[in-house]
């Protein structure tokens, strides 16, 4: 449990890093307890294989020229199930573009991730997740989002938390500077999950930034932050859980530096070999988060390693007939690029379709 | 009815959307005690509160992308940009979110805000604080932009615009916040985004221009008038979308179609009515349509402004020009 | 002369300039180790070295601006926007200080630096890496702007504006990135930034278009002649400042005028280059002067993309309706 | 004298001040020593008095309706004398816009300055000095140029520092953040100067930032960073010369906070007594800068101030000539608008030129 005094033991000026398991899994915190019932450990590490799992597979759906460009989440996971099991429905989700597991926990169908991969708009609409905005593709800039549904919680008088999503190489835009200043300054309650993973596509930490760690930026806006192993699932889910009662009820913000490793290439187009070295990988293989908890939980007698592979084949199925429905989408019509710019189709709008469908019609007719 | 200048017609109209809805909130650069560098929020935070009318910290993008995730979450922001030249900073916010998060959510969040921008020259300010940036909105799908250029019009776009449920860029022609007094209803009225207005009927030429402009090709026309030229000027209020139906019925009138607008000429305002013109009216016209625009330079310091600004005298040459040719 | 593709007449064009002059250095995201995501600087930091060829932090604000400051002391930046969809958060350094330090300075300091950015549709991306934003330049005085459609023009346009003493916006029509090949001298040489060149010379009708539209358009001029339609193209290389001699002896002869951009409309590149054909050559157009574009909207994702891109028959389409108009 | 020790002794975030001197000009740092010469020193109390009554008359030329928008310095001089004194001729000074004592030790002359503000560019051209930014409006947003021109300095090996300056109200933009980081990620030599006055024009320091103070914001880059009392001439002094030093030996950013106080209004068009106390204006006159340079030249037998009145009057004459130089200087012409957007004026500007030309003479032969 991360508690205020855990938080004065780990204060980013010292570059401590909150870690509770070794890369074997074993607690190393002295009268360490979880805020998680056995049932929620061994479902959280159900939801890692899971979205490793879908993952792979969204890969493999790209390989087959099935999908567009996808950003893997090979080795991030367990920042994702942790933020999953902490964010509660009435909480705001602002991703950036690599959250999977999160954005399953908070409702989004795995078929609509597909589908806004293969490239439709209607992917977006997260049908069971009312309170997640959608991938933000210009770095950073989501921040500023996740401040102002802040102000509107607060504004509102409603107890929700937001949590917003960046990356290390996210830290260098103005807008993470923009957004950070103005959490402070409005009190409100915001919870930054910074996912460290060494890499901004090619560009590594040392040429991002020259902080000895990214949870002490908070100091220049006196934003509570720590750093924490992100690889670490119970590290994880301690200090998110305790940042989402701290900004609760501090109405405050809160920035968590997750330390973590992007195993994949950063995009389906791209080769990390020539940027990194093997060396390199294999130390952060080796810290892997679903092995680290696979071995905790195996400690605990919670998990028994041979149930893996029925698992995961069930879970081939069902992603692979989620796929199913996104390929099944009905197809894209004229009328989906023009109807959702604004609330009510302007007329200059509906003259811009018109005249296409007009050249559509000639063209049918002439065939 | 109460006599008012622009700033006070949209202070009463910033006020009225204050009282009557509460997700409306105001905020930005010095608009909470000092009540705006043009005093347009006076008043404003000690009547509805410091948590609805405050100042932001300095940072124009995080003005604009927080708006946004007000929006998004129901409450209507209306915010404002100290001047023209500083809404740059929020750029990215502008172009890559607020007009698009409904796009991209297919409608599930719709981003009702509206960006408050001074803007214009002829005030003999320092730089930056005399552009017309109004065709990179104009250029930018997913806004509304309009333009008042009279307090009347000046309350009723801003109501408008604060309960349109798309993002609305409202931009305020500085330069005639205070020179034009009128009266204006107290109560609360709209006037419609995206309907021009024929401020002046004319036979021989239409002239099309809003904001600022407008004051000065009524200048004209009185020019044009001793000489027996009759000009029906059309002032588009709404800037995107155009209102294509006034500018084709009155150039099949006129035949000849004259555009003022202060902003550079590259890729200007003028350029997007002039197309217009030709694709609306191409058969009706008599002369080629003509614009008379700022130059492609940046807008001079004080001392040099008087060759950029475009003067009744310049803008009647250009009508005399057209209408003898 | 050698063969090459757009990418890599790029390449070629900085590996010159960077041998050539030691002021001359190239950084962005990604642009050093990993030699650019579209590979344009690859092996451009090996040979050159981490001093001159490197990578920036994720800012685009801080790539601008830093370059402005080493062009102010006298160096050559050429820096890379990753997409087109992200240079807005540049704007403001674009807009209010690399296009006017000149003009604010009278001369005192110039600012040749070169922005490199990798533009338009068609490549089956996501949000924000199709976008079109040229207008936003064409319309920020103290700017040239210049598209390359080929491989030869590609470096030629390249090593102009790295030579420019001005600032200069280079966009890189990503989708024929490697569609085209080309013999290419691999000595230097230049192309006269403002100068269009007639892609194709006909009698009935002009098309003006510029990047990735041209080879499109191409493919209308087949469909075209077929039909006994004989099409002259002018691609303008640079558009802002555009070459009006070309545009106006053009449309003296074919009396027509079909502008092809993938832009969004309101207030794009097409309605400048009408506004020109009606200053120009009023009096020589037979058909009301026409704009295939961009929708105003969003460009759709991959899927629904194919509305938006201008396809050869659509091109073609438009022409005929001009011809038999 | 600053040195690595005080460095050491002055954390930022201890909240810690350097100051030399208390409020009545007694210097309280035990074996403090300057690294001024004692007509040094007395220069700079004259500069100091110089800046002064050049931004007094500024301001009185403004109501007169002889000068434009004019944003008044009173309160901040030590800050910038101090920054001329270190300043060298090889060192690029990229200014804000309220740093007035520091521009005209660069070499700039008054009546550049006032034909600035009279609404003119050539007030921004700087004859006698070459390395110095013109005015910049948009907030922070001169520090990337400073970083860029910092880069320069050390691509071409030139040993010269860059000073870039930035008010309170400037923390808060993004590009403030991306200059600090791009700074320390490429190893340059530039001091930020950030003069906290308090306020950004109606907007106090509490309503921008949460942080305890603004040197401290330098952490969140690595940066070197010190808080000085920028009314106090000797700290101010010491603390520059110091960060020169630092910058070009360790070709690394140095970030300086001055905590000082805006005396006057914002500009001109600026009422301050509606957002701010009179108690508070109070409090930081006895801080005033000038009179505790006074007191401390005084009590070194250094200066006697009967002399400053004649000294002043001197100085008025000058100032008035500078701006008789400026009021006397050529009009405006047509071609100073369009001449120099480009080196070489492109066709179209000259098109538009040629045609508004063609309209003034038509208009004058109807006069
Ligand atoms: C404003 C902006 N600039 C550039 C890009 C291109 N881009 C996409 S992802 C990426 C790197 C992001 O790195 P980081 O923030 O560390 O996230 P990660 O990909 O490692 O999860 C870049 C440069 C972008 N999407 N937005
Ligand atoms: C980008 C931008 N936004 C807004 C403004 C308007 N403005 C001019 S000065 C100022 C306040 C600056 O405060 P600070 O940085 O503390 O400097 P000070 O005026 O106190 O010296 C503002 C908001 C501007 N010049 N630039
Ligand atoms: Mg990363
Ligand atoms: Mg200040």
């Amino acid at each position: 449990m991360f508690d205020l005094q855990t938080l004065d033991k780990y204060k980013p000026i010292d570059d401590k890093m909150y870690q509770v398991m070794d890369k074997d899994g074993k607690v190393i915190i002295k009268n360490w307890k979880t805020g998680l019932s056995e049932d929620d450990l061994v479902q959280a590490y159900k939801d890692l294989l899971f979205e490793r799992t879908a993952d792979q597979m969204a890969i493999s759906y790209q390989r087959q020229g099935r999908m567009f460009t996808y950003p893997p989440n090979l080795g991030q996971e367990a920042i994702h199930i942790a933020s999953g099991k902490v964010i509660k429905a009435e909480d705001w989700l602002v991703p950036a573009f690599r959250e999977l597991g999160a954005w399953l926990a908070k409702g989004v169908s795995l078929w609509e991730i597909f589908l806004y991969f293969k490239g439709h708009e209607d992917g977006s609409k997260f049908l069971n997740a009312a309170r997640m905005l959608p991938v933000s593709v210009p770095i950073a800039s989501q921040l500023l989002h996740a401040v102002g549904l802040a102000y509107a919680m607060k504004y509102k008088g409603e107890e929700a938390a937001v949590f917003g999503y960046v990356g290390d190489g996210g830290t260098s835009e103005g807008d993470f500077h923009e957004a950070l200043n103005f959490a402070a300054v409005w009190d409100v309650p915001v919870v930054f999950v910074v996912q460290n993973n060494q890499f901004a596509i090619s560009v590594p930490l040392k040429m991002q930034t020259r902080s000895k760690n990214l949870a002490l930026k908070g100091l220049a806006y006196d934003v509570d932050s720590v750093l924490v192993d992100g690889n670490d699932f119970l590290a994880m889910h301690d200090v998110l859980a305790f940042a989402r009662e701290h900004v609760l009820k501090k109405k405050r913000p809160f920035l968590i530096e997750a330390r973590t490793y992007r195993r994949g290439a950063h995009t389906t187009s791209d080769d990390p070999t020539k940027y990194r070295s093997k060396e390199e990988e294999e130390h952060w293989a080796e810290l892997d988060p679903a092995a680290r908890l696979q071995s905790y939980l195996v400690s605990k007698k919670l998990w028994d390693p041979k149930d893996e592979e029925a698992l995961i084949a069930g879970y081939k199925k069902f992603i692979d007939s989620e796929f199913d429905k996104a390929e099944a989408y009905p197809d894209y019509k004229l009328e989906d690029v023009f109807g959702f710019m604004y609330q009510e189709m302007p007329v200059e709008l509906k003259r811009q379709m018109n005249n296409y469908q007009n050249f559509m019609n000639l063209e049918g007719a002439q065939k | 009815m109460k006599v008012m200048n622009m700033v006070q017609a949209i202070t009463d109209g910033l006020d009225l959307m204050l009282t009557e809805d509460k997700n409306v909130v105001v905020y930005g650069e010095d608009v909470g005690v000092e009540g705006g560098v043009f005093r347009v929020t006076e008043g404003l935070q000690v009547k509805h509160g410091a948590g609805r009318v405050f100042d932001s910290p300095l940072a124009e993008s995080g003005i604009a992308g927080t708006a946004l995730g007000m929006a998004v979450a129901g409450m209507r922001p209306v915010i404002e940009m100290q001047f023209d030249g500083f809404v740059f900073p929020a750029m990215n916010q502008i172009i890559s979110h607020v007009a698009r998060f409904r796009n991209r959510t297919r409608g599930k969040f719709s981003v009702p805000m509206v960006i408050r921008i001074p803007y214009g020259g002829g005030i003999n300010a320092l730089e930056h604080h005399s552009e017309s940036p109004e065709a990179y909105f104009g250029h930018t799908p997913g806004l509304k932009v309009v333009i008042p250029s009279t307090p009347y019009d000046a309350k009723g776009l801003l109501i408008a615009a604060i309960e349109d449920p798309d993002p609305v860029i409202y931009l305020e022609p500085k330069r005639i916040y205070r020179a034009i007094k009128q009266e204006v209803p107290e109560e609360k009225y709209s006037i419609e985004i995206g309907k021009a207005k024929v401020v002046n009927y004319g036979e021989h030429i239409t002239v099309v221009a809003y904001g600022a402009m407008i004051r000065e090709v009524q200048k004209a026309i009185v020019l044009a008038k001793e000489k027996g030229i009759s000009v029906e000027l059309i002032d588009l209020r709404t800037i995107w979308p155009i209102d294509r139906d006034t500018i084709r019925e009155s150039l099949r009138k006129t035949g000849r179609l004259l555009v003022v607008t202060e902003a550079p000429q590259s890729y200007g305002p003028a350029a997007e009515i002039i197309s217009i013109a030709t694709e609306e009216a191409f058969l009706s016209l008599e002369a080629p349509p003509t614009r008379l625009t700022g130059f492609d330079t940046v807008i001079p310091l004080p001392l040099g402004e008087k060759y950029y600004m475009l003067t009744p005298p310049r803008i009647f040459h250009e009508i005399e020009k057209l209408v003898r040719y």
